[in-house]
């Protein structure tokens, strides 16, 4: 025993105290909270890493309870890694967001459309959503995930609306509907699994192995609820909205983040439950995420909002997400491994990658209070760690070496080559050149010779800070990657 | 037909009710109705199918599952209602309104 | 048919009956009075299933909570908005 | 046989690091830091030579330089110092040093020297990696690396032809990165070994099994390779890429990023396929019919010009395939002829480089109907072009001779006779654009008002651009003059052919 169970607890319990401290209001008490779920999410995180590492997939019921009454947790390496993952993007959101709404916003809360409501509420919001995506990531049984789940979804919408427009208002509504009704087809998913097994622990349901009519219902239903709040194409709709209109911050996590904890658990079912499902079935989620790739990538390159660009290049890059799938398990064959490390890894890569641009994206929207790519490019020179940051993310984000993204499109184009599906390949190669086509449409404002616009607002030195924290981070990801890798493949399919 | 079998289908009858009625009602309110049904459809499947030893005794754990689910209901539908009201108070119309109507706005 | 049987059928009938009726009225006042009863039927059928424990929590917490936070909700939009007669937005 | 000495190995990484340390380090000077930009740019430039220098003399006593970092499992960043890396390595750090020096002078007051120098720096480090390049994988990694770090270089000037020539360059080599990517991926899968080795590692069997399947595995890395070594039909980005500043297009046109291309092809034939393999598979022949055509396309396309960098690209179009045509010929005289361009082409169409920017710079003076009489003005400049273009045509004991000589001798005996003309031809063509341009400028009167931006004391125009031409074009001589010693790119293109081919 090396602790790993205390510590699972406290990864849940640590955020929602911090939540509890933050809504006593207060810069003080938002920075003790923020600070206590940074410090537990990070402690806790390595200890898993190590415990993981020593001692192969962990297992804990809590309550002494066992299975299937009380909770169970189970943690293997793809766990570990997205709590890191979860850890580090949170710490530099967290650290971000304290300059965000403390030190700017109230002094514009004018012009500025989330000011003391943002202050107030944002820091409770994202450590109860914090707790909720430790909790997705420790969940050793269906219903367990359903709860963390929901708490994520709800916190999720209510960050949208911390602005105070209508478009946040709108968006936060739309995308809370999303996410309720797809809960509830995860739910009544989990029903019929229960009701066929009587089991809600995935490794009792695994051993089960499901198949047959109702499972396989099950299994559809849950992954039409999961991709809706994944927004995996065509039910990408709430989206672009969802995320441009939230405060910088709470963009950043729900691009980086959120989004996460929904496709964590479509690949729970289906690589885990399932062992792939059936060959249609990973072959359509993949026909969707190439569809996600393509549309999403084209939609990036007619936007002319910063922040509205980056969100539908999420949309894009959760597409390759799902392009995992049919090159984790080809036809007739066994588990692809490189296509399970360059999926997972590419998650890890996006997730860092994109909040560096969104919080790059917010210092320079609020420095010059307009969003417009064009406006930037007199941010270049007056901010020239955020346009740094912003560069790198994107550099990080299409895949250039020796960044995470470029690992991790080696990897699953080295799976789409070994087994032979070339169309998949052409796919991934296409999908890079349209990522590089819009980082670069406003990368090359970085290069215009523009003088600084006027009514520059100077922007706190840590929100510069966390955002080009994450994006070398982002940039170096790949040269640890033997390690990563190494993670992700303890207790992954195939190895 | 044996009476729990009969609770099942209306499970998935209520269920299928309130996914209609998300999908065609436009107005918020009901929307969070619908939710709610489709939810307690999902808790009739859970409680009337006794997959687990024997079937005259009850099941403790789809009990305890549903008592979370009816917790987490209601918070959700707090949050739902209060948006809702917000989105209200905000465009004065109790809907959402078509996408690209009020986004694409620089 | 047993009248036990008979008793789960009106149950049942009743459940899908006022769930219908509740989301296919404009009327938000009656929807949320057809809501209470909803979820106090509902906790019949939980007494039904076997589950009386939960019966009372459905009564407490659905029917009771959520039926004030829609009444509240009825309230306040019958304040700000006109009763909205005609449905479709677009 | 690998280094003795112990952190003797590391020696390729430190040569990377020379250029890669002080491109970081200027990006964060300001504007005016002007003498500390200098030292940062010189010291890196210097120690880089010294570094090479080493390297030199210990792979010509036979020892080898490695350095590897695992990156994926079964996959190594590898930088390795050997005989052919060193051919490319040299060539990129002696010609880094002098156009350093001269991009000093010629953006003398210019805006954004900052991001200029670091991107320069830091595009030297992509080359001088990919130069040393242990594999395919780490090849591509330096590949995309010198995309990168080449785009803000070719659309320095801000004007809308620059941004226009930097959107076609990055289309067209992104897109070749892209294509090199998969290719080599499919390579890895296929071989299972990406490593650079002395004959190749594809399985000639394998490759006799299922031919169609390798000549197409070879198509995709070629295409990849061939953009930036400008083969015809992907040569498209080059001729307008002169819209950089002359430093640039310069380095650009003779060291980084078309001999990056020209280097993989070389790599792709020598390291990967093995010039058997290529050769039973037909590839090289592919190769040399491509290159060969490339050759006489470019010298009619620099026919009309009258544009001075124009002309210029289109005569390195042409030259460029030398070396491609040279390795595909599967003798070692052919293959030396090649080989050695890599290093004669570099220096020839540097100076003719720094030239035409010297006159664009101190004269105004961009093209050859500008161009009567600038002999009287510039003596030493022109000079040095006529050295340089005379070079290129051929005459003896000139290096472009050289080059030309090993590679007909080459090609007779490996019986494609068809080389000899289209050598001849390339030759003549060459006279045909570069001679009246000669003659312009020493015997036609002065047609055209020149802005005249003054001398620096004595000397014709700055010292820093001067001595950069002066130099290049005494290399030029002694290469040519002295390929007969075994330290001269001659000798060591023997050396790297006898330790390689054969």
């Amino acid at each position: 025993m090396t602790g790993g169970d205390i510590w699972s607890v406290l990864l849940v319990l640590a955020p929602t105290l911090g939540a509890l401290v933050a809504l006593q209001g207060g810069g003080w008490a938002i920075r003790i909270g923020l600070a206590l779920g940074a410090a537990v999410s990070a402690l806790g995180s390595v200890a898993l890493w190590v415990s993981v590492a020593q001692e192969g997939v962990l297992r804990y019921a809590l309550g002494g309870w066992g299975a299937p009454l009380g909770i169970e947790l189970r943690i293997d390496g793809f766990s570990v890694a997205m709590l890191a993952m979860t850890a580090l993007v949170g710490g530099a959101v967290s650290l971000y967001s304290t300059g965000y709404f403390r030190d700017l916003l109230p002094q514009s809360s004018d012009e500025v459309p989330h000011g003391e409501r943002g202050a107030r509420y944002f820091a409770p919001l994202w450590l109860l959503l914090w707790g909720a995506l430790n909790g997705v990531y420790l969940s050793g049984d269906l219903f367990n995930l359903y709860v963390t789940l929901e708490v994520m979804g709800l916190a999720a919408a209510a960050v949208v609306t911390l602005a105070v427009t209508s478009e946040a208002t709108v968006a936060g509504m739309r995308y809370l509907m999303v996410s309720l009704v797809g809960s509830m087809l995860f739910l009544l998913g989990v029903a019929l699994l229960y009701a066929n097994y009587g089991v809600l622990a995935l490794e009792s349901l695994q051993a089960a192995g499901p198949s047959g009519g109702l499972p396989v219902l099950a299994l559809a239903l849950m992954t039409v609820g999961l991709a809706a709040k994944t927004a995996l194409f065509p039910l990408h709709g709430w989206l672009p909205s969802a995320h441009a209109v939230a405060p910088a911050p709470g963009s950043a996590i729900l691009s980086a983040l959120v989004v996460k904890g929904s496709f964590y658990i479509v690949v729970r079912l289906w690589v885990d439950l399932y062992g792939g499902g059936s060959r249609g079935g990973v072959v359509f989620l993949g026909v969707m995420g190439g569809a996600a790739v393509l549309w999403g990538s084209l939609m990036c390159l007619r936007q002319v909002s910063l922040k509205r660009l980056i969100a539908y290049s999420t949309v894009a890059q959760l597409g390759y997400l799902f392009v995992m799938f049919p090159l984790l398990f080809p036809a007739g064959g066994v588990a692809n491994t490189d296509a399970w490390a360059g999926g997972i890894y590419h998650a890890l890569s996006h997730a860092v990658a994109k909040s560096a641009m969104f919080l790059a994206a917010g210092s320079m929207t609020v420095a010059v209070a307009k969003d417009a790519i064009p406006a930037i490019s007199g941010t270049a020179h007056r901010l020239p760690m955020s346009f740094l940051a912003f560069g790198l993310g994107g550099l990080g984000l299409a895949g250039i070496p020796p960044s995470g993204g470029f690992i991790a499109k080696w990897l699953l184009l080295r799976s789409a080559v070994e087994t032979g599906q070339w169309l998949w390949a052409v796919l991934l190669a296409v999908g890079g050149l349209l990522t590089v086509a819009y980082v670069l449409m406003v990368l090359r404002y970085a290069l215009e010779r523009t003088e600084p616009s006027e009514g520059f607002q100077p922007v706190p030195r840590r929100m510069e800070w966390a955002a080009l924290g994450l994006a070398l981070i982002s940039v170096l990801l790949g040269t640890r990657a033997v390690e990563v890798i190494a993670l992700i493949q303890l207790g992954g399919p195939g190895g | 037909m044996t009476a729990l079998g009969l609770y099942t289908f209306a499970g998935a009858g209520l269920f299928a009710l309130g996914f209609w009625a998300v999908a065609v009602r436009a107005h918020l309110v009901w929307k969070v109705f619908a939710i709610n049904i489709m939810g307690s459809g999902v808790f009739l499947i859970l409680l009337s199918t006794p997959a687990r030893g024997d079937p005259a005794q009850a099941d403790p754990v789809p009990q305890a599952m549903v008592l979370t689910g009816i917790v987490v209901a209601v918070a959700a539908t707090a949050v739902a209602l209060g948006m809702a009201l917000r989105v209200v108070a905000r465009t004065g119309r109790p809907f959402l309104p078509e996408e690209g109507d009020l986004e694409t706005r620089e | 048919m047993s009248p036990a049987l008979v008793l789960d059928g009106v149950v049942v009938g009743l459940l899908l009956a006022l769930a219908l009726r509740l989301l296919v009225t404009r009327d938000l006042f009656e929807a949320t009075v057809l809501f209470v009863a909803y979820g106090l039927t509902l906790a019949l059928a939980w007494v039904r299933v076997g589950a009386p424990d939960l019966a009372l929590a459905e009564a407490a917490l659905g029917a009771g909570v959520t039926g004030a936070l829609f009444l509240n909700a009825y309230k306040r939009l019958s304040r700000e908005v006109e009763q909205p007669t005609e449905e479709d937005p677009s | 046989m690998t280094s003795a000495l112990l952190g003797w190995e590391a020696l390729p990484l430190a040569v990377v690091l020379t250029s890669f340390v002080p491109g970081v380090g200027i990006m964060f000077l300001r504007e005016e830091q002007r003498a500390l930009r200098t030292t940062f740019n010189l010291t890196g430039a210097v120690a880089k030579v010294i570094l090479v220098g080493f390297m030199l003399r210990g792979v010509a006593l036979g020892f080898t330089y490695e350095w590897h970092f695992e990156v994926l499992p079964g996959l190594e960043l590898s930088l390795v110092g050997d005989a052919l890396a060193l051919l490319f390595v040299s060539l990129s750090a002696g010609l880094w040093l002098v156009t350093t020096l001269y991009a000093i002078g010629y953006l003398e007051g210019s805006p954004n020297r900052t991001r200029f120098f670091s991107f320069f720096s830091l595009c030297v480090t992509a080359t001088t990696g990919l130069a040393m390049a242990g594999d395919l994988f780490t090849f591509v990694l330096f590949y995309e690396a010198l995309t990168w770090t080449t785009y803000p270089l070719v659309v320095h000037r801000g004007s809308e032809a620059a941004i226009a020539a930097g959107r076609r360059y990055l289309i067209y080599t992104l897109t070749a990165g892209a294509v090199l990517v998969v290719g080599a991926v499919w390579f890895h899968v296929e071989v299972g070994t990406v490593s650079f080795t002395a004959g190749g590692v594809v399985d000639a069997a394998a490759a006799d099994a299922d031919p169609g399947r390798y000549l197409l595995l070879f198509g995709l890395l070629l295409a990849g390779m061939g953009v930036k070594a400008a083969l015809f039909p992907v040569h498209g980005w080059l001729p307008v890429a002169m819209a950089a500043p002359a430093p640039v297009s310069a380095l650009l046109h003779a060291v980084a990023v078309v001999k990056a291309g020209a280097f993989g092809v070389v790599r792709l034939l020598h390291s990967l396929f093995g010039i058997e393999v290529a050769g039973t598979l037909g590839a090289s022949g592919v190769v040399a019919a491509l290159a060969g055509f490339t050759i006489v396309y470019g010298s009619v396309r620099a026919l009309g010009q009258d544009d001075l960098k124009r002309l210029l690209a289109f005569s390195t179009v042409s030259q460029l395939s030398y070396i491609a045509l040279g390795v595909a010929i599967l003798t070692p005289m052919a293959q030396a002829g090649g080989l050695v361009h890599l290093v004669h082409q570099g220096i020839m169409k540097i100076t003719l480089f720094f030239c035409a920017g010297v006159l664009a710079e101190t004269l105004e003076v961009k093209k050859v109907s500008e161009m009567g009489g600038v002999a009287r003005r510039m003596p030493i400049t022109m000079l040095a072009f006529s050295v340089a273009a005379l070079g290129m045509i051929g005459l003896p004991p000139l290096p472009g001779f050289l080059s030309k000589l090993y590679l007909g001798i080459g090609a007779l005996e490996a019986g494609a006779g068809w080389v000899v003309p289209v050598l001849l031809a390339s030759s003549l063509l060459n006279a045909a654009y570069f001679l009246p341009v000669i003659r312009t400028a020493y015997l036609d009167d002065r047609t055209t008002s020149w802005v005249d931006q003054g001398r620096d004391g004595w000397l014709e125009a700055d010292w820093r651009l001067i001595l950069p031409v002066v130099s290049t074009a005494v290399f030029v001589l002694l290469v040519g003059l002295l390929g007969g010693l075994s330290w001269s790119p001659l000798g060591w293109v023997q050396l790297i052919v006898a330790r390689e081919v054969l």
